[in-house]
């Protein structure tokens, strides 16, 4: 069935084609694009060629208008030499796979079968007796295709002789620039060579794929990597802008300057609800949430958990801290540990107060519920990466009636700890929350940095805002493009 | 050194991830691509001190007989009995020990538990949150000052969608929900999200250039 | 209020649930007005009933129409008897308990209208379900709606919005024939139709790349075809900025599909019969959206009491 | 335990095997024999009814639930990642003799020798479970926090602090992209040009507002603070819009979780 639908198909194709060809009796072919250039793609591994053209004179006029236009890059035939050495060590590859997967499989059943298929298994062992021969194959064919590769340059160099043009991509008309992006591996039928003379044309084709006309060859190009993306200076100047300001206003905090911090509700409760706790002679509950170590959020649980963990050791009130990720739990489990020796109580740390529950979401929840309700802890700290389960988190401690402080930077779920929770760090203050708990100048100081940057992206805001509005108004090119200097291209 | 040298490899392996990111060559592009490779590695053998960690607490909680301890012997059942069917198979008409081979995922047992067990639990503590959004609604929803009567009448607003008694005012609902949702709500997690970029950032700079150590117990 | 909800079937278990429902609110408001906190298993009870009860009971309630969704249903009932309509499936599985309930009823519309309709897809995963409306829809509840003369289906055509960038000017040269191989040309119903900009109305079901702004930016802008969107509810929003000028209207996930499933059965009184997806999964919607609203106002009731009754102490 | 408990119990065994009967006698797949399918759908239905009893109170049957689900699930990862990164990426790099052994063809390429890095990271992060030399596990810790911290910090200074500052500059006077005069038709139809820009206009208003919220180190008196006001209430607002939003999802997951029970394991609707 499928096959008599693409035969017709097919043939209605070519119908279609052979009565387009008859309505316009040999169309003259549109004319060539002009002016083709050929440049290093900018701000890459290397391995790619930009190509621009001016567009034919022909697009998007009349009959002999343009279709499409074809690129071409001049190939030297050593390429198909290159080409040949890689298919021959992908075959070896493929046939050493099978090999070893039929032998894997035959071997063990051998002893089990009879008749033809015991012949197939005795064939299948035997073969697979050549793959260390075919493994020493792979590597003299890697050997060979390494250093064919290395003469790719040198043979671009006899452009034109020993050579021929070959399509290599197509863009439809109306566009004057293509990418000619290659693999840097070489072991990939797509490898494009670094440092080698590229030689490109533009065909511009009419309806009828004949009807086709060259455009001149542009000069040769090389394709290289470069040392610095000029596409994300942007980028270097916070980074660089940021930096300063951190260490200028640690220095200044060093110094003895005094910063005045805001009072944050949240941060003031954990004090009491560790008081609360060694009062009622309950534990206190810590979560580091869903993240993995590599999630910031979590990376500033941590530095929580290091100021609650001395409080606490300092109060002599237990601490339970189940976790989520292993990573995150030897973290921790180091992190208490250096907390009660720091408060001078070394041996009250105990192996099982950090430990690992499981790393499926749902199970954790689950576990987390039952020791919520059966330890009935008198304060839970929900800090770090939250998901779905922020919301039963919080409903379960309630029932279990434990005061509750929050925090997350995991926008989705900030809804329901600020509803079901007693206290809640929204984003921005759970990072602030270790400055805020140390009372260390140094840490306060980046705090400062923090709110300078705040105060530079609203005066930005404003002056971009500016800028854009006036800019449309007046009809100023320059201003109108102000925003997209944030604009960061990949 | 034995305390410096941690901070020393933050140190240097921060400055080197931010600045592969300004370097498209090549070479910073693979050395990039390890270090990707490199921590899922490091993080399967953080699996095996947790499921240490596990199995640990498990046998210390029976052993101490702390509350509910007996249940702990379904933990270490499914944990076992798991590992077992994961690791081995009917391949061909014939069952066997597969250390070798992933067929272990394709057992019959390891898929029906995975099927019948896991899946339901895990489904049904997700569908919890039905009944924990309405008590949770009942319980903090209360007028009790300004913050808390904007957050319960911009909930009601959008719940009112579904209110079919409501006649020619549905709509006005409708729209009132769908801007909230476009409008306000736009301009708000904009202005948290600018914070937490920025936060995250000093975070981590912070780290990397060893001004908060308390991640590594100081 | 009697008007609104809609008792299909007089069940027993309909009249105990709601009376349940009712009864336990009114009991609770009496006992609020004391001041008196609910229990959270009497709400975790009353969410349990509020769901359960449309599940296994059919309890509808009336969607009153929003405007965005009445301009679509407003657009099919004015067309001319006999225009050529299109509904496009570009929705995968996942999608579909959202949108194919809206496509569902285009179709059905259409047809009562007796309009033609063109049945196409630019989504892979969208022809698997085109078969099923194909089957449990038109051939079932439209027997004597004749392939290729009442309907056509041309099936699916890789390509994206490149495939809609051809159909505006040319139908043929993307597909010369239906799905079943017959040449458009022998298909008397699209003798008329050379290409997508001499449709009357096209209805694009979807919600994903390529979805209802593609068509809109492809075929409607270029062709000055009216274009009505069925779209899931988490990408409708992106599609108000079309609205009204680009799109004619926009059903926004299973709430819109039950207006439209309303407004049906009020027009034609005759697909009451038929089962209708959004109503159906509408109902634990309404009612679980009600009982939670309902403990909002008990909660604030309870709140103002009791702080009343302690100041008066 | 008390008498009643085991009341309970029993009647729970006894409906367990009637249910299991019925379901072994209704089955008509042919994916297992129909012992096996009607225990294993009887144990999914006890076991989401065991889950669901939690809300009412903490239980023998959520207990039992909740720790086989710990149990399974987290062989479940190990087993999952055991081969999927161990023996699908590690093993095919480092050794041809652990990759034949493992049956996967080995990946012959230059800078395989790299992997043993982790290698060594890994076990010195085993070490920790030594006392005496745990300290060690601490360099690999400090590699996973630099690297992640170094990425972390360019992918959030790009994508949540540059880019959301460029997309809050938008034009306030003309109506986004239309090119329409504003003065020249003032409409308050929906779409209008005039409530794009009064769109625009708290949009805008919003985010500086909130910005001005999360300032710490300058008090929030005068007219800072009556911006960082309005800046909590449009947090609020979100907040409780967004909660009134998702009660949809959740209600859709409870009838998913109850439709099983009624169709698939009690076969009360069709």
């Amino acid at each position: 069935m499928k096959r008599i639908l693409l035969t017709t198909t097919f043939l209605l194709l070519l119908m279609g084609v052979a009565s387009a060809q008859a309505d316009s009796a040999a169309p003259s072919p549109p004319a060539p694009p002009t002016g083709v250039k050929a440049v290093d793609k900018p701000n890459d591994h290397g391995h790619a060629v930009n190509i621009s053209w001016d567009m034919s004179p022909d697009d998007g006029k009349g009959a002999n208008s343009v279709v499409t236009y074809d690129v071409f890059r001049w190939i030297p035939a050593y390429m198909d030499s290159v080409a040949q050495i890689r298919a021959g060590l992908s075959g070896i590859r493929d046939t050493i796979n099978i090999l070893d997967r039929a032998n894997r499989k035959w071997s063990v059943l051998e002893e089990h079968l009879t008749g033809d298929s015991a012949k197939l298994a005795n064939d299948s062992v035997v073969a697979a007796q050549r793959i260390p021969q075919l493994r020493a194959d792979l590597k003299r064919f890697r050997q060979v295709l390494a250093s064919a590769v290395e003469r790719l340059p040198e043979a671009h160099k006899t452009y034109p002789e020993n050579g021929s043009w070959r399509r290599v991509g197509t863009v439809p008309a109306g566009q004057g620039k293509y990418s000619n992006v290659g693999s840097k591996e070489y072991e990939e039928p797509d490898y494009l060579p670094d440092f080698s003379d590229f030689y490109y044309r533009v065909d511009a084709v009419g309806v009828v794929s004949t009807t086709r006309s060259s455009s001149e060859v542009s000069a040769p190009v090389h394709s290289s990597g470069q040392w610095f993306n000029t596409g994300r200076t942007t980028v270097l100047v916070f980074v660089l802008a940021f930096g300063f300001l951190t260490v200028l206003f640690v220095r200044k905090a060093r110094a003895g300057h005094d910063l005045y911090v805001r009072p944050l509700a949240g941060i003031d409760a954990v004090d009491d609800a560790i008081g609360r706790a060694t009062e009622m002679g309950r534990p206190i509950l810590y979560l580091l949430g869903a993240g993995t170590a590599a999630d910031i959020a979590t990376i500033a649980s941590f530095t929580i958990l290091a100021r609650v963990s001395k409080k606490v050791a300092e109060y002599q009130t237990t601490l339970i801290v189940p976790c989520y990720d292993p990573i995150v739990m030897s973290i921790a489990q180091d992190i208490v540990k250096t907390g009660y020796s720091d408060a001078g109580r070394p041996d009250a740390y105990k192996e099982d107060m950090v430990f690992f529950i499981t790393q499926s979401q749902f199970a954790y929840v689950a576990a987390v519920n039952g020791i919520m309700i059966r330890d009935l802890p008198a304060t839970n700290l929900y800090m770090g990466k939250f998901y779905a389960e922020s919301l039963i988190f919080a409903e379960t401690g309630a029932l279990a009636g434990s005061i509750q402080i929050a925090g997350t930077d995991e926008v989705a779920q900030l809804p329901f700890f600020v509803v079901a929770c007693d206290y809640t760090l929204i984003g921005e203050e759970l990072f602030a929350a270790s400055a805020y708990l140390g009372r260390e100048p140094l840490l306060l100081g980046t705090l400062k940095a923090q709110d300078y940057a705040k105060a530079a992206v609203l005066l930005l805001a404003i002056v971009g805002l500016l800028a854009v509005n006036v800019g449309h108004e007046a009809n100023v090119e320059w201003l109108m493009k102000f925003k997209e200097l944030f604009k960061v291209i990949d | 050194m034995r305390r410096q040298l941690p901070f020393i490899l933050v140190f240097a392996f921060g400055l080197f991830m931010i600045f592969q990111y300004f370097v498209p060559h090549e070479s910073s592009e693979r050395a990039y691509e390890f270090l990707l490779d490199w921590t899922t590695i490091i993080g399967i053998f953080a699996l095996a001190v947790g499921i240490w960690s596990l199995v640990s607490v498990t046998i210390e909680k029976i052993k101490l007989r702390k509350p509910a301890w007996q249940y702990s012997f379904f933990t270490l059942a499914g944990l076992f009995l798991m590992i077992l069917f994961g690791f081995t198979a009917k391949v061909d008409g014939h069952w066997g020990f597969h250390f070798y081979t992933s067929e272990g995922l394709q057992n019959p047992m390891f898929r029906s538990f995975f099927d019948y067990i896991l899946t339901p639990i895990q489904a049904t503590m997700f569908s919890m949150l039905a009944f924990f959004i309405a008590s949770a609604a009942y319980r903090a929803f209360r007028a009790r000052n300004v913050l808390a009567t904007l957050l319960l009448i911009a909930a009601l607003i959008m719940m009112m969608r579904f209110n079919p008694f409501l006649g020619p005012v549905g709509p006005l609902f409708e729209k009132t929900a769908n801007w909230l949702l476009n409008v306000p709500s736009l301009a708000a997690n904009r202005a948290i999200i600018i914070g937490i970029g920025l936060g995250m950032v000093a975070t981590a700079l912070k780290v990397i250039l060893g001004i908060e150590r308390g991640y590594m117990g100081k | 209020m009697t008007e609104a909800l809609v008792v299909t079937g007089t069940n027993l278990g309909v009249v105990i649930s709601l009376a349940l429902i009712a009864g336990g609110v009114i009991w609770l408001l009496v006992r609020s007005l004391k001041g008196k906190e609910v229990e959270r298993r009497v709400i975790f009870g009353f969410v349990l009933i509020a769901v359960s009860a449309p599940i296994l009971f059919p309890i509808t309630f009336h969607e009153q129409i929003s405007p965005v969704v009445k301009a679509v249903f407003d657009k099919i009932e004015s067309l001319p008897a006999g225009s050529t309509v299109a509904i496009s499936f570009d929705f995968d599985p996942a999608m579909a308990p959202e949108v194919q309930p809206m496509a569902n009823a285009f179709t059905r519309h259409c047809f009562a209208k007796g309009h033609k309709v063109v049945f196409l897809s630019i989504w892979a995963t969208g022809q698997s379900l085109l078969t099923s409306t194909l089957d449990t829809v038109v051939r079932r509840e439209f027997p004597e709606k004749r392939e290729r003369i009442d309907w056509v289906n041309l099936g699916y055509k890789a390509g994206n919005q490149g495939v809609l960038n051809v159909i505006v000017s040319d139908l043929r040269k993307m597909y010369p024939t239906d799905v079943n191989a017959v040449p458009l040309d022998s298909i008397p119903m699209l003798a008329e139709v050379k290409a997508f900009r001499d449709l009357s109305l096209i209805l694009a079901v979807g919600g994903g790349f390529p979805g209802p702004k593609e068509w809109v930016l492809y075929v409607g802008d270029p062709g000055n075809v009216p274009i009505a969107a069925g779209a899931a509810a988490v990408t409708a929003p992106q599609l108000y900025p079309y609205y009204p000028r680009q799109l004619i209207g926009i059903l926004g996930g299973i709430k819109s599909a039950a207006e439209y499933e309303s407004a049906m059965v009020d027009k034609y009184p005759q697909f009451d019969s038929v089962d209708k997806p959004g109503l159906r999964m509408m109902g634990p919607q309404t009612l679980a959206h009600m009982v939670i609203m309902m403990f909002i106002i008990i909660g604030n009731i309870v709140f103002f009491r009791s702080k009343r009754m302690r100041s008066q102490l | 335990m008390k008498r009643s408990t085991y009341i309970v119990m029993a009647v729970m065994a006894l409906l367990f095997a009637v249910s299991w009967y019925f379901k072994a006698a209704t089955y008509h797949g042919n994916v297992m024999s129909p012992l096996v399918a009607g225990f294993m759908i009887t144990l999914a239905a006890f076991l989401t009814l065991a889950i669901i009893s939690f809300v009412y109170q903490d239980n023998p049957f959520y207990k039992f639930a909740e720790h086989l689900f710990v149990g399974i699930s987290a062989a479940f990862w190990m087993c999952q990642s055991f081969w999927s990164t161990i023996v699908g990426n590690l093993i095919p790099r480092i050794s041809t003799g652990l990759s034949k052994y493992f049956g996967q063809p080995y990946r012959d390429e230059p800078w395989n020798f790299v992997y043993w890095l982790p290698v060594i990271l890994g076990i010195l992060l085993l070490l920790r479970l030594s006392s005496k030399i745990g300290w060690v596990s601490r360099w690999a810790l400090a590699f996973i926090v630099g690297t992640t911290a170094g990425l972390s910090f360019i992918r959030y200074l790009r994508s949540d602090f540059m880019e959301q500052i460029s997309s809050t500059m938008v034009p306030l006077l003309a109506a986004g992209n239309s090119g329409e005069s504003l003065l020249s038709n003032i409409t308050l139809s929906a779409t209008g040009p005039f409530v794009a820009m009064l769109t625009n206009w708290v949009i805008f208003l919003g985010v500086i507002c909130g910005i001005v919220y999360f300032f710490f180190s300058k008090e929030h008196t005068g007219l800072f603070g009556r911006a960082s006001r309005v800046g909590i209430w449009i947090l609020m607002i979100t907040f409780g819009a967004a909660f009134g939003y998702t009660v949809m999802g959740r209600i859709t997951l409870l009838v998913g979780r109850l439709t099983f029970l009624y169709k698939d394991w009690l076969g009360l609707i069709s």
